[in-house]
């Protein structure tokens, strides 16, 4: 492409200030079809253009933050899985991590391996939301369908790793709750070996799609700069151009003996860190997930599970703050404990989501209605990682 | 239906009942809505696994169009004005199945201060549905419940 | 007078074959869909859920029949109406037959493209009486495309009407043979441009995916119906399937040979009474068939794209569809000029026409059959079987 | 049964036109003149003009019609906007119709027009005939007429906007 | 004029082979299991071993321990164990569980003690069936009373009485020590 087609279509498309001057208030949410779970936006528009737009969060303030101050540290790891219940496993285990780190409790080793199972699994099946929602949003409903007939396999495995299909409360300190048998795993390798195929075909499907590739490409560009100033982390981040993945930065679990790459926004179809460079990251870091959960099962060994844990757990005074990468960024735990009760004295969470929601007002100035279901639909945003 | 008040019991009130409410459970269209966690089960419902629409129930984005509002997910108090609106604009006859723990009682939220302790503090319920969230067999087992339910109504005689 | 009796009990043939057809074909598609996204779809309302747009129906009639407060309650009431009026209206002129129509005007395709502004104003109406600004925006977004697409589905009809000379669609059907190699879509080059022209915009005008953006689920909630319930929904929804009925049978008689079969329309079968009724049926089944294989896309077509953009809408529009119509309509002004019919370029054009659309659908069918390989490998139903 | 269908349409563009000209309530209006422009083809159609009666609808309610609705609907409170025209009083709305009427009927009286009686004969293909043939020269004209003023609008709608384009790059810098 | 028609192109060519995409699925068998009846199998025959359906109470093998009413973080279990005289340690005298609030978490299953079967048939006292069942017209449906509401009256009186026994043999037992306490104290 050249310079000048490149400069041509990055000018937003025309922004009509003096035709009518008279601004319509619209509110979408928090009940509306593309407000995956109940954000709202209330947006100033122009004809097609919105002039502004104010975000609303708080429709699904759950107050996770504060229950688990008025109860044992173990009776809290239910609850993260409602923090972000697209990829629950992930959450488990950025606590689990936290409080390990911070009690010095020791994990087996084939605990870990069962540990980044689910987490993998877990970051695929929430990417296939992602990835599924989008062009659901943007009015193809089939490949959403079939994102979720993928799910439903996944879940499948999830339940017998687990015991349930969400929410699956899976990891425990020091361990995991319950083993698995080597049918699982080969399973799991058989099923790997048909979601190589199901990518390649999805992305055939819509991936490719002219419509699809024309509506998100030069649609919500984020630049790196941008992104870190809105403090974006994971897919979102490294959509524009910055590769930063906490797994090869940070490394936790055996993430550091796994060779995986980090896909990064390149602008294929336009600029980088536009919402179809989100899209492609996400299904790049599908298939490195399949890496990794490909050489977790070569390296699985047989031993136990859980270590042993202090049944009434009192972690030491003192504060301690733990992130790990999550399917929508940096999930860190901030935890303070008085050092006396078996309670945390706080919590605090630091979810993807809620920083992505930072970004919308002022990305959301100048669009169309239509690009607005676009970009809101390429962050991958989860209501309750925004309220909590 | 005024009309019908008086109606007085008979063979055809009765077919024709019968016939009215067979239309209804095989029509059951549910507004495309959710709260929290159970809306990602609501989805997999739709999805290709448990297909709802087997029992000709369509997703509709209006609640205008919907007979059936499943509420899936936690309601906090912010969002319950929301909902009850929500369910004031669905048109009658219509039914609410009330998904998942959050939604019967609270559930692992009771002790939130956020959290509306149960749909049926704002709302009639039809169908209260256990689980956290609740497979997407269960939810058509709920929704068969509520057919038998509407079968058994009287629409005419109300 | 007993005209006028004889014209209204088949007006109300046509009005209920047409609500049946309808509401059939929303079972139709639900089911088709479903196969598409391996599910089942309806199935439990009689075999195989076909009577399921009953249960719709007899439902709808039974729910509450909201008019919003604010809403401009006689726009708001008579908006279905006028719908589904502007669908039923475009359908008078289209012969199902030799001689099942309902009125072979002079003006035929012209009427048809006239009869489709009742559709536009009706829309608006809805969405303006609503006082919803989704319907609003609804309602103006599918007033400014369906004015748009007039214009190249009028050039691409144009371009038919030239090789016809003639308006009146039973003379279209008659110009053009029943084999492939005598269909207008496979005449010349310029006559296949006015099909995918013609087909587009009729998509458009019908608000169909791609170009549903009026009543996009994921940005207007339903667009211009969104305050609609009950029974005025349900005139929409009619008008919405009706209109698939109109655009196949529209496309089939204006590019693929109408209802002509195997044998062919001479004039002594003119003369009344001496054209068998069997050919009319077969013709009326023939007819169908086609009708039904061009709704099928079009449901087909729903179920794999997304939806454009307003604005890249009305791109498609003026900057791709009508300069292309303008070159396919004077294309076919030099073609006609300098190629007469039954000359030799022209029967090799039919022919090599006809052939470039038998392989393009041969090698539909050759990537459909490798894709299902794929799936084959992939262990298809349950991975863990 | 003819005549009094031919009253029924005549009566409902009357109305039509009555309502277009009375009510108060600008959308109403609007319908009014829809209802007397679909009737007025009716009309047409009465007087074995289909092809006209078909252009009557295609351009008037596809296009004035909806263009019109356009505009009203799309101003802030249509519905709210209220006539008030002192040309609308009673005495010249009168004295302007009777005018008009006797105009009417002296044309109809002296020009020998007559309606056409005989049965339904199709008319596009004459018309046709007379466009390209006898009246090439006005159709011509009237088409070069139709191209100025599109080019016209454009020139003057291209006048009347002001179009900011700005390159995101120096959005960012603003913020 | 090439990027026009490489435009047509590629968008005629990539809908072309989505919809051939799609138009293979039509020639595939749904996965569709047709819950609840045209079914080959039930679907919790399906179901893995460790699914966590409805939770249960083996009322045989509980010793009213009580430690899943304690590790319990949403008090979905009520229960309540005394001393009678049907069997050696304590009985259950009530155990309701309220599945409407319940959250699956597994969180009382580790709890609890009592566990019987080989590794087959391995389940706790509390367990989760592999049964997902259970919707109800009323709240009050979802709560399951393992023991019946009369039985629980019945034992209830029954550790009464036992203990009012205890308490007297206990007090018999006492009563000649009871002048020495008061004379400690």
């Amino acid at each position: 492409m050249t310079s000048a087609t490149r400069e041509k279509e990055l000018k937003p498309r025309v922004e009509i200030t003096q035709i009518s001057g008279t601004e319509i208030e619209v509110n979408m949410g928090p009940h509306h079809p593309s407000t995956h779970g109940v954000i709202r936006f209330i947006l100033f528009i122009d004809g097609e253009i919105v002039v502004r737009a104010v975000p609303d969060v708080g429709y699904l303030h759950r107050s996770i933050e504060k229950i688990a101050e008025s109860m044992p540290y173990s009776f809290f790891m239910p609850y993260t899985d409602r923090v972000d219940y697209v990829a629950a496993i992930n959450c488990n285990l950025g606590y689990a991590l936290a409080i390990e780190a911070m009690g010095g409790l020791e994990v087996p080793e084939r605990a870990t391996w069962l540990r980044m199972i689910g987490v993998e699994l877990n970051r695929i099946m929430s990417h296939l939301v992602g990835v599924g929602a989008l062009p659901l949003d943007l009015g193809a409903f089939t490949p959403f369908v079939h994102a979720l007939r993928e799910r439903e396999h996944m879940m499948d495995l999830l339940e017998i790793l687990t015991g349930t299909r969400m929410n699956n409360n899976y990891i425990r300190f020091g361990g995991v709750c319950q083993d698995v048998d080597d049918e699982f795993l080969k399973k799991l390798e058989k099923y790997l070996d048909h979601f190589v195929l199901f990518l390649e075909e999805y992305d055939r499907l819509i991936g490719t799609n002219k419509i699809f590739i024309e509506r998100l490409k030069n649609v919500g560009i984020v630049s790196g700069e941008k992104a870190l100033s809105y403090s974006f982390s994971g897919p979102n981040l490294r959509a524009s151009g910055i590769g930063l993945d906490l797994r090869k930065v940070d490394p936790y679990c055996f993430y550091n003996d796994m060779k995986f790459d980090v896909p990064v926004g390149k602008g294929i179809k336009g600029t980088v860190g536009d919402s179809f460079d989100r899209y492609i990251v996400r299904i790049e870091e599908m298939a490195e997930c399949e890496k990794i959960l490909r050489q977790i099962l070569s390296k699985i060994k047989e031993g136990p599970i859980q270590s042993k844990v202090p049944k009434k757990l009192v972690l030491p005074a003192g504060e301690a703050y733990h992130h790990t990468e999550s399917a929508r960024g940096e999930l860190g735990y901030h935890i303070i404990s008085d050092g006396k009760s078996a309670s945390p004295y706080r919590i605090k969470i630091r979810t993807g989501s809620f920083a992505s929601m930072t970004s919308l007002a002022e990305i959301f100035k100048g669009m169309m209605v239509a690009d607005v279901i676009a970009y809101f639909a390429s962050l991958d945003i989860v209501a309750p990682e925004v309220d909590r | 239906m005024s009309l019908y008040h008086e109606m007085p019991e008979n063979i055809f009130v009765t077919s024709v009942d019968q016939l009215l409410g067979w239309s209804r459970k095989h029509s059951l269209w549910w507004l495309l809505f959710g709260l929290a966690c159970c809306s990602i089960e609501l989805m997999h419902t739709g999805g290709p696994r448990a297909d709802i629409e087997r029992f000709g129930s369509a997703p509709r984005g209006t609640p205008r169009q919907a007979d059936l509002i499943i509420i899936a997910g936690t309601l906090t108090y912010k969002m319950a004005s929301r909902l009850k609106l929500l369910y004031e604009q669905m048109a009658e006859p219509k039914y609410v199945i009330s998904m998942g723990s959050c939604s019967n009682c609270g559930g692992l939220f009771d002790k939130a201060y956020s959290v509306v302790k149960g749909v049926d503090q704002i709302m009639p319920v039809d169908v209260y549905l256990p689980g956290c969230p609740p497979r997407p067999e269960a939810l058509l087992e709920a929704l068969v419940i509520l057919q038998k339910k509407i079968q058994k109504e009287k629409y005419l005689r109300k | 007078m007993t005209q006028f009796i004889y014209m209204f009990i088949f007006a109300v043939i046509y009005l209920l074959s047409i609500a049946v057809a309808a509401g059939f074909l929303t079972v139709v598609e639900r089911r088709i869909a479903g196969r598409m996204q391996s599910r089942i779809g309806p199935n439990r309302v009689g075999p195989q859920g076909i009577v399921q747009w009953i249960a719709d129906a007899v439902k709808a009639l039974q729910k509450e029949d909201i008019i919003p407060t604010d809403a401009h309650s006689f726009l708001f009431k008579i908006a279905p109406y006028l719908v589904f009026m502007g669908v039923f209206l475009t359908l008078v002129p289209i012969p199902f037959g030799a001689y099942t129509l309902m009125e072979n005007l002079d003006t035929g395709i012209f009427y048809v493209l006239a009869m489709a502004s009742f559709v536009v104003i009706g829309v608006m109406m809805g969405g303006w009486a609503s006082n919803n600004k989704w319907s609003l925006l609804g309602g103006m977004r599918s007033a400014a495309q369906m004015i748009s697409y007039e214009v190249p589905a009028a050039l691409a009809v144009f371009v038919v009407v030239v090789m016809a000379g003639t308006l009146n669609f039973q003379k279209i059907v008659f110009s053009q043979g029943a084999s492939p190699v005598d269909w207008y879509v496979f005449r010349n080059p310029f006559a296949f441009i006015a099909f995918n022209i013609f087909f587009i915009a009729a998509l458009a005008e019908g608000n169909r995916v791609p170009f549903d953006i009026p009543e996009a689920e994921s940005e207007l909630v339903s667009g211009y119906n969104t305050e609609y319930s009950g029974m005025r929904f349900l005139f929409f929804f009619l008008a919405e399937w009706g209109n698939l009925v109109v655009i196949g049978a529209l496309v089939s008689t204006l590019f693929f040979g109408g209802w002509n079969f195997w044998f062919e329309y001479t004039l002594e079968f003119s003369v009344p009474g001496r054209y068998p009724i069997r050919f009319e049926v077969l013709g009326f089944l023939w007819f169908l068939f086609k009708v039904s294989i061009f709704v099928f896309i079009i449901i087909w077509i729903r179920w794999t794209l997304p939806r454009l953009r307003i604005d890249q809408l009305m791109d498609i529009c003026w900057k791709y569809m009508v300069p292309i119509g303008l070159f396919a309509s004077i294309g076919i002004l030099l073609w006609m000029y300098f190629v007469p019919e039954k000359s030799l370029a022209d029967t090799i054009m039919r022919y090599s026409m006809t052939s470039f659309g038998g392989l393009t659908i041969l090698y539909f069918f050759y990537r459909v059959f490798q894709n299902l390989r794929v799936t084959k490998a992939k262990i298809y139903a349950n991975p863990f079987v | 049964m003819k005549d009094g269908i031919f009253l029924c349409i005549a009566a409902v563009t009357v109305f039509g036109a009555l309502v277009t000209a009375f009510s108060r309530s600008i959308i109403n209006a609007a319908l009014g003149l829809l209802l007397a422009l679909v009737a007025i083809a009716g009309l047409y159609i009465f007087l074995s003009a289909d092809f006209v009666a078909v252009s009557q609808i295609l351009i008037y309610v596809g296009g004035v019609m909806v263009l019109l609705l356009f505009g009203i609907m799309l101003t802030s409170g249509g519905d709210n906007i209220f006539s008030n025209n002192p040309i609308m009083g009673a005495v010249p709305a009168t004295l302007i119709t009777t005018i008009f009427g006797l105009l009417g009927i002296y044309v109809v009286n002296t020009s020998g027009l007559t309606f056409y009686q005989g049965a339904y004969r199709a008319t596009t293909r004459d018309i046709g005939h007379f466009l390209l043939r006898e009246y090439i020269l006005p159709f011509e004209l009237v088409s070069v007429l139709i191209v100025v003023l599109i080019v016209g609008a454009g020139v003057m709608l291209r006048k009347e906007l002001v179009i900011v384009r700005q390159a995101p790059q120096k959005k960012e810098g603003k913020k | 004029m090439t990027t026009y028609l490489k435009n047509i192109w590629e968008a005629s060519a990539t809908v072309f082979e989505g919809m051939a995409i799609t138009f293979s699925y039509l020639l595939q068998r749904p996965i569709t299991v047709q819950y609840p009846d045209r079914l080959k199998e039930p679907v919790p025959k399906t179901l893995p071993k460790n699914y966590r359906g409805r939770l249960m109470v083996d009322t045989e093998l509980c010793t009213a321990c009580a430690l899943c009413q304690k590790a319990c973080p949403i008090d979905v279990i009520e229960m309540k164990g005394a001393r009678t005289e049907r069997k050696k340690g304590l009985t259950l005298i009530y155990f309701n569980i309220y599945h409407g609030k319940c959250m699956y978490c597994n969180l009382c299953v580790e709890a609890c003690p009592a566990e019987e079967g080989d590794e087959e048939a391995h389940h706790t006292a509390i367990y989760f069936k592999k049964d997902f069942e259970g919707s109800g017209y009323e709240l009050k449906d979802l709560v399951e009373q393992f023991i019946p509401r009369e039985e629980a009256i019945q034992r209830l009186k029954e550790a009464e009485e036992t203990a009012a026994k205890r308490a007297a043999k206990a007090a018999a037992e006492s009563a000649p020590a009871e002048p020495k306490k008061e004379g400690n104290a």
